[in-house]
């Protein structure tokens, strides 16, 4: 119970840094924060107005007291090119954005759990070898390069998938109350909505996958490595336990705990890098809406966004931890 | 602590019975570059025998012991010949052949009670596992768990009903080691190997867990391997004692021999290191120079360099060979500690 | 005895926070009192967590105490001034258990010795240290290359020879010892007690040994305290102690061990 | 428990791994002088030509010959990256050490600071950062030395804790060792092989981030000759001038490819305790 208690107050604490970085970043810029908040074709009056509403003739304690008032109440202004409250387009931006995050999630744990393991087992052989350089590589590629090549091969030249947006052009009006297309399709039965929307996904969660699987890989492999060296291993060989029970029944619980907690943490991290793929594949999310902001020069469109990651962020390492805890509550109380 | 009514010591098995473990010339290399660690080792462990293996640091029991029991996976079995009932193991594959006796007729105890058991599954799941692996009971079975309960209760678990479904985190360590003896015993050896078993405990609880393990090994006929590196704990609790030095076999004596009559330099050297119980200052001797690690490929005896009664001959003749089934012998050159001779 | 004791705790107490901040595994210490004479080989005896480790560390000064009091030499050691506490450093030294942690794995052996003799015997001259160096390893049977070489060149045997000439170094007049030979094997534990026993003899030290093995503390020690849960359940002549003990853990004890 | 370096046999990958960092960072050094043509001039009577003998890698929308502009772009990019680690280590060392030294409240709240600060994905919180500060290589050479700081805070303060923790550091507090000693003497010493691999793997890490910046348009804006902002200027040719996107791809893939490969070998061959506590 005091683990539990001890790890919310530890997401509160994050939650108030996250609050501080974000009024660092549209407050304490260089420069006149009314002037970058503004936009760039912005009047004098306007900025006069957002000056008064930043509250930026205070002092700066009340200035980020304000701050913290409206972040809490949902309120990060408007957007000056959308023309709209930015939380109302984040809603909106934010379903396919976790959409393309849990497919290349799915994809990452279902390559790295049963690759790390098997790396483990095999520690040292051709095999793990041959692992090991494919993820140094993996981990070596930019994310942005291998999302322009798959494109332009895969989609645009052997057309095995569709090469950009979310959905089909026959399929447009496609609307659901959740905004995740995969799951609305699915309540209202239109398996085809499904599919394609399952085709536009692929590559993009491919290409954001690729870094993360890389690193997943690894990090389930030490993390297995290290249990292979224990006594219990030993122990349950000599039991007569064949190789299969002793990796799936002994090692594979005990490895899979920290290895999760990474993964937990890769959430937040894949859902900062659509950055760098949405984009590219011309799909909605909130990595196109901060790209776009920030070549718009909305510092508060950005600054949103990241706090909205961060928030992702902290929400799923906070689950990670509880159900870990959930699932086995002693072994947290020994560290 | 535990004192069930003992069966007379046999200090000397009849040398016409069939050895439960019998290892003859057995070298063990590295798999990675086929270097000898333990060369010409044989040996014979009597049914019923409490038999114990003593080194220093570096001499090669615990890669032996591992390896011969098909435990260690960077080294193989690169000669001589093991049988067990007196059934010869094939040399290729002979881990494979070894490890389809594992949990049937051997039985292990590994060092660490802290990280011998599974953290995450309870102590009664590591027990019905282990029946059903050797035994074929249904692991969720009434008959499985009730032997598993029988079990916690004989190796001196109070309350084994409740310990069957905690975790092994919730034991200190002398309990741990008796949940690692009773999933050892719930298989039904002949040979219970027991490596180090007490090294990680107090010395209240490591007097308890040799008792235990000793006493249940009477009681029900097992033979028992002891590893370790403790010689008054070994004199204590062993018929016979092997000792290794430089991946060498040097000398098997009857701990009832020790003291009592000469046996190999080395081993005599050893006990005059351990600050006994009724020694004085003056009588502990120590041997001087650094011990000789496993698998520096020496010629002659490995100890020929520290012996005060080494000449030219130890650095080169071969040792003498173990032909002895159940007594003892002297790998000395010199015919030291020969048992006839 | 009218000679003042070199070290005397009194009623010394030590608890520790509970959970997460413990570092060493210490536990809550006394009320113990302890002295040592000069000239005296002291066992403290017990098992892990008997509290013997904490009373090491409390005579080295490496942690605080609450209760009680502590002199070193009639002097109380909570009013020692900052020069008083670095002249205290150079007159108790400590070997540890572990010969392998006990050494700055990236200095030299030679640099180790010559830390202590840099901040304590300023007067030499380099040339002086490195003879100093020499001499010590010597002592304590090393060879004269050795100065420049790397701790992992050596064996634990060795290793903890290394640390007993450093612990030297600076001239202590005490010598705490904290299981130094526990991790020894056999054969090397036998070289290093007889190490001990020519030190004993031929250096006028005062050494408080602290064990958990009841036969080389009788061998090596003149007077003994054993310790169980953080008290002195018994104490006296190591030999009478050791063979005839008075109290019952004591008994239980000897009877244990091997 | 001990650094004992030790020598492994390099395989052929790692030589060759070895001999791309070698031959990247000459060109970063001499790169502007190797360049045969100028990298910023524009030329439209030249634009869009694939690779041939007077231009080896074509020559991008503009008619800029890609191999000059590669070239240049090695300096820029790997200058930009070795600043930031430069930086990052020097005051997440200070940070780290500092912590681990000062220890009680100070270092709890410096390290749940820290704890919190790595959670945030880099990528995202340097975005932000580099909007905030206007867009230029030089605002997102900060916006990484803002979010990588926690990284060599964190690994310099658990390495300082366990040095601190071993018994050769108690053998030198009763030998009455200040400080700042111990830092020079113990701690640096001791912490330098972690520090040197955690920095050969971040080189990679810390490329693919600017580039990354710079190819969404907060790092080095177009013309300029970085790698990332090469890729950007190169996608709307991609069709028709594909050597535009992939030479500075595979450079940018084959310097970190090297640098994680030179990166795991230290580790393998310098770090004993890569299970440094369970």
């Amino acid at each position: 119970m005091t683990y539990i208690l001890q790890r919310i107050a530890f997401s509160l604490l994050s939650l108030f840094v996250l609050v501080l970085i974000s009024f660092l970043l549209s407050h304490i810029v260089p420069g006149d924060p009314a002037y970058v908040a503004a936009g760039p074709n912005a009047g004098a009056e306007k900025i006069a107005e957002i000056r008064a509403e930043m509250g930026l003739d205070k002092p700066v304690a009340t200035q980020f007291f304000i701050y913290l008032g409206d972040v809490l109440r949902g309120d990060f202004g408007t957007s000056w090119f959308t023309h709209q409250p930015i939380l109302q387009d984040i809603a909106q931006e934010l379903p396919p954005s976790l959409e393309l995050v849990l497919v290349a999630m799915v994809i990452n744990l279902v390559v790295s759990l049963p690759v790390g393991l098997l790396t483990a087992r095999f520690n040292g052989s051709r095999f793990d070898d041959l692992v090991r350089l494919v993820s140094i590589a993996g981990a070596g590629l930019p994310i942005f390069w291998t999302a322009i090549l798959l494109q332009q091969k895969v989609a645009a030249d052997w057309k095995l998938f569709p090469v950009a947006g979310r959905l089909s052009f026959e399929h447009r009006r496609f609307e659901g109350q959740t905004g995740f297309t995969l799951l609305d399709s699915l309540m209202q039965g239109r398996l085809d909505v499904f599919f394609d929307a399952l085709a536009h996904l692929m590559l993009p969660a491919f290409a954001l996958a690729l870094l993360f699987t890389a690193v997943g890989v690894r990090i389930t492999r030490t993390s297995m490595i290290s249990e292979f060296k224990k006594d219990y291993v030993t122990l349950a060989r000599a039991k007569g336990a064949s190789e299969g029970r002793v990796m799936f029944r002994h090692v594979f619980p005990n490895g899979a705990t920290p290895a999760l907690t990474v993964f937990g943490m890769q959430f937040g991290w894949m859902l900062g890098t659509t950055v760098l793929v949405e984009e590219i594949f011309g799909r909605p999310g909130i990595g196109r809406y901060a790209v776009k902001a920030v070549t718009q020069s909305d510092i508060h469109g950005v600054v949103a966004v990241v706090f909205v990651v961060g928030l992702f962020f902290l929400v799923a390492n906070l689950v990670v931890d509880l159900l870990l805890y959930a699932i086995n509550p002693r072994k947290h109380l020994e560290g | 602590m535990m004192t069930a009514p003992a069966p007379e010591m046999t200090t000397e098995t009849d040398p016409a019975m069939t050895p439960l473990l019998d290892l003859s010339d057995v070298t063990i290399a590295l798999r990675q570059n086929d270097r000898k660690m333990v060369t010409g080792v044989s040996l014979s462990v009597m049914p019923r025998e409490v038999f114990g293996i003593v080194g220093e640091s570096g001499s090669g029991k615990t890669l032996f012991t591992r390896t011969v029991f098909g435990l260690h996976e960077d080294t193989y079995l690169a000669g001589g010949t093991v049988r067990f009932n007196g059934r010869a193991l094939p040399l290729n594959g002979y881990r494979r052949a070894i490890k389809k006796m594992l949990g049937k007729e051997i039985g292990y105890i590994p060092q660490d009670p802290y990280s011998s058991l599974n953290p995450s599954m309870r102590v009664g799941r590591q027990l019905t596992e282990a029946l059903y692996l050797s035994k074929g009971y249904p692991m969720r079975s009434q008959k499985a768990q009730d032997a598993a309960v029988a079990l916690l209760a004989e190796v001196g678990i109070p309350e084994p009903e409740l310990a069957f479904r905690q975790y092994p985190d919730q034991f200190s360590g002398g309990m741990r080691q008796r949940i690692v003896i009773a999933i050892a015993l719930s298989q039904d050896p002949e040979l219970m190997i027991a490596d180090e078993p007490t090294t990680a405990l107090d010395a209240f609880t490591q007097r308890r867990i040799m008792d235990l393990i000793l006493e249940r090994s009477r009681t029900r006929g097992l033979a028992v391997l002891l590893i370790s590196h403790n010689l008054e704990l070994l004199r204590q609790s062993v018929d016979r004692l092997g000792v290794l030095y430089g991946g060498q076999l040097l000398n098997v004596a009857a701990t009832a021999d020790i003291g009592a009559r000469e046996i190999h330099p080395y081993t005599q050297a050893l006990f005059d290191c351990v600050p006994g119980r009724d020694k004085r200052l003056a009588d502990i001797a120590s041997i001087p120079g650094e011990p000789v690690g496993a698998g520096f490929g020496t010629t002659g005896c490995a100890f020929a360099g520290r012996c005060a009664f080494a000449q030219d001959i130890c650095r080169s003749a071969p040792l003498v060979t173990n032909t002895d089934r159940g007594t003892g012998f002297s790998a000395c050159v010199l015919g030291k500690g020969a048992r006839h001779g | 005895m009218a000679e003042q004791p070199v070290i005397e705790l009194l009623e010394l107490t030590k608890s520790f926070s509970s959970g997460a901040f413990v570092q060493n595994r210490s536990f809550a210490l006394g009320p113990v009192s302890i002295t040592v004479n000069s000239g005296e080989v002291v066992g403290i005896l017990g098992e892990s967590g008997s509290g013997k480790s904490t009373v090491a560390n409390v005579i080295m000064r490496l942690t605080g105490f609450d209760e009680g009091s502590y002199h070193f030499r009639g002097a109380d050691v909570r009013a020692f001034t900052k020069a008083d506490s670095f002249a205290f450093k150079s007159k108790v030294q400590i070997i540890f258990q572990d010969p392998y942690g006990s050494l700055n794995p990236r200095a030299t052996v030679g640099a180790s010795i010559r830390e202590a003799l840099i901040l304590h015997k300023r007067h030499l001259s380099r040339a002086q240290m490195d003879a100093r160096v020499r001499e010590l390893l010597a002592e304590v049977g090393l060879g004269s290359e050795d100065p420049g070489r790397y701790p992992h060149e050596f064996s634990g045997g060795q290793r903890q020879r290394i640390a007993i000439a450093r612990a030297l170094a600076v001239e202590p007049e005490v010598l705490v010892c904290d299981e130094p030979l526990s991790s020894l094997d056999v054969s090397i534990q036998a070289q290093v007690l007889e190490l001990f026993k020519s030190l004993i003899e031929h250096r006028n030290l005062t050494m408080v040994f602290i064990s958990h093995d009841l036969n080389v503390s009788r061998l090596l020690c003149d007077r003994v305290y054993v310790m169980h849960k953080g008290k002195v359940v018994e104490k006296g002549i190591a030999q009478e102690v050791l063979t005839n003990p008075q109290h019952d853990y004591t008994r239980q004890l000897l009877e244990a061990v091997y | 428990m001990l650094t004992t370096p030790r020598s492994y046999p390099k395989s052929w990958v790692e030589w060759t791994a070895i001999v791309i960092a070698a031959i990247i960072v000459l060109t970063a050094v001499f790169g502007g002088l190797l360049a045969p043509h100028d990298p910023l001039v524009i030329d439209f009577r030249a634009k869009l030509l694939p690779p041939s003998g007077t231009h080896w890698m074509g020559t991008d929308g503009a008619g800029r010959d890609v191999l000059s502009r590669l070239l240049t772009g090695a300096q820029l990019t790997l200058l930009s990256t070795l600043s930031v680690i430069a930086v990052v280590l020097v005051i997440g060392c200070t940070i780290g050490i500092f912590s681990a030294f000062v220890g009680g409240w100070v270092d709890n709240l410096l390290m749940r600071l820290a704890d919190i600060w790595l959670g945030f994905p880099p990528l995202i919180l340097a975005l932000g950062f580099a909007a905030a500060m206007g867009a230029s290589l030089q605002a997102a050479i900060w916006a990484l030395v803002f979010s990588w700081w926690p990284t060599y805070a964190r690994l310099s303060r658990m390495i300082t804790k366990d040095i601190l923790s071993a018994k050769y550091i108690a053998a030198a507090d009763t030998l009455g060792v200040p400080a700042w000693r111990k830092v020079v003497l113990y701690v640096l010493p001791n912490a330098f092989d972690v520090l040197i691999i955690q920095v050969t793997l971040d080189i990679a890490a810390v490329m693919l981030a600017i580039s990354g910046l710079s190819f969404i348009g907060v790092g080095a804006q177009i013309p300029t000759p970085e790698w990332g902002a090469m890729i950007a200027d190169g996608r709307d040719y991609v069709r028709n001038g594909w050597w535009i996107v992939i030479f500075p791809g595979l450079a940018i893939f084959f310097t970190a490819l090297s640098f994680n490969i030179i990166g795991d070998m230290l580790r393998r061959e310098l770090d004993p305790t890569s299970q440094r506590r369970a």
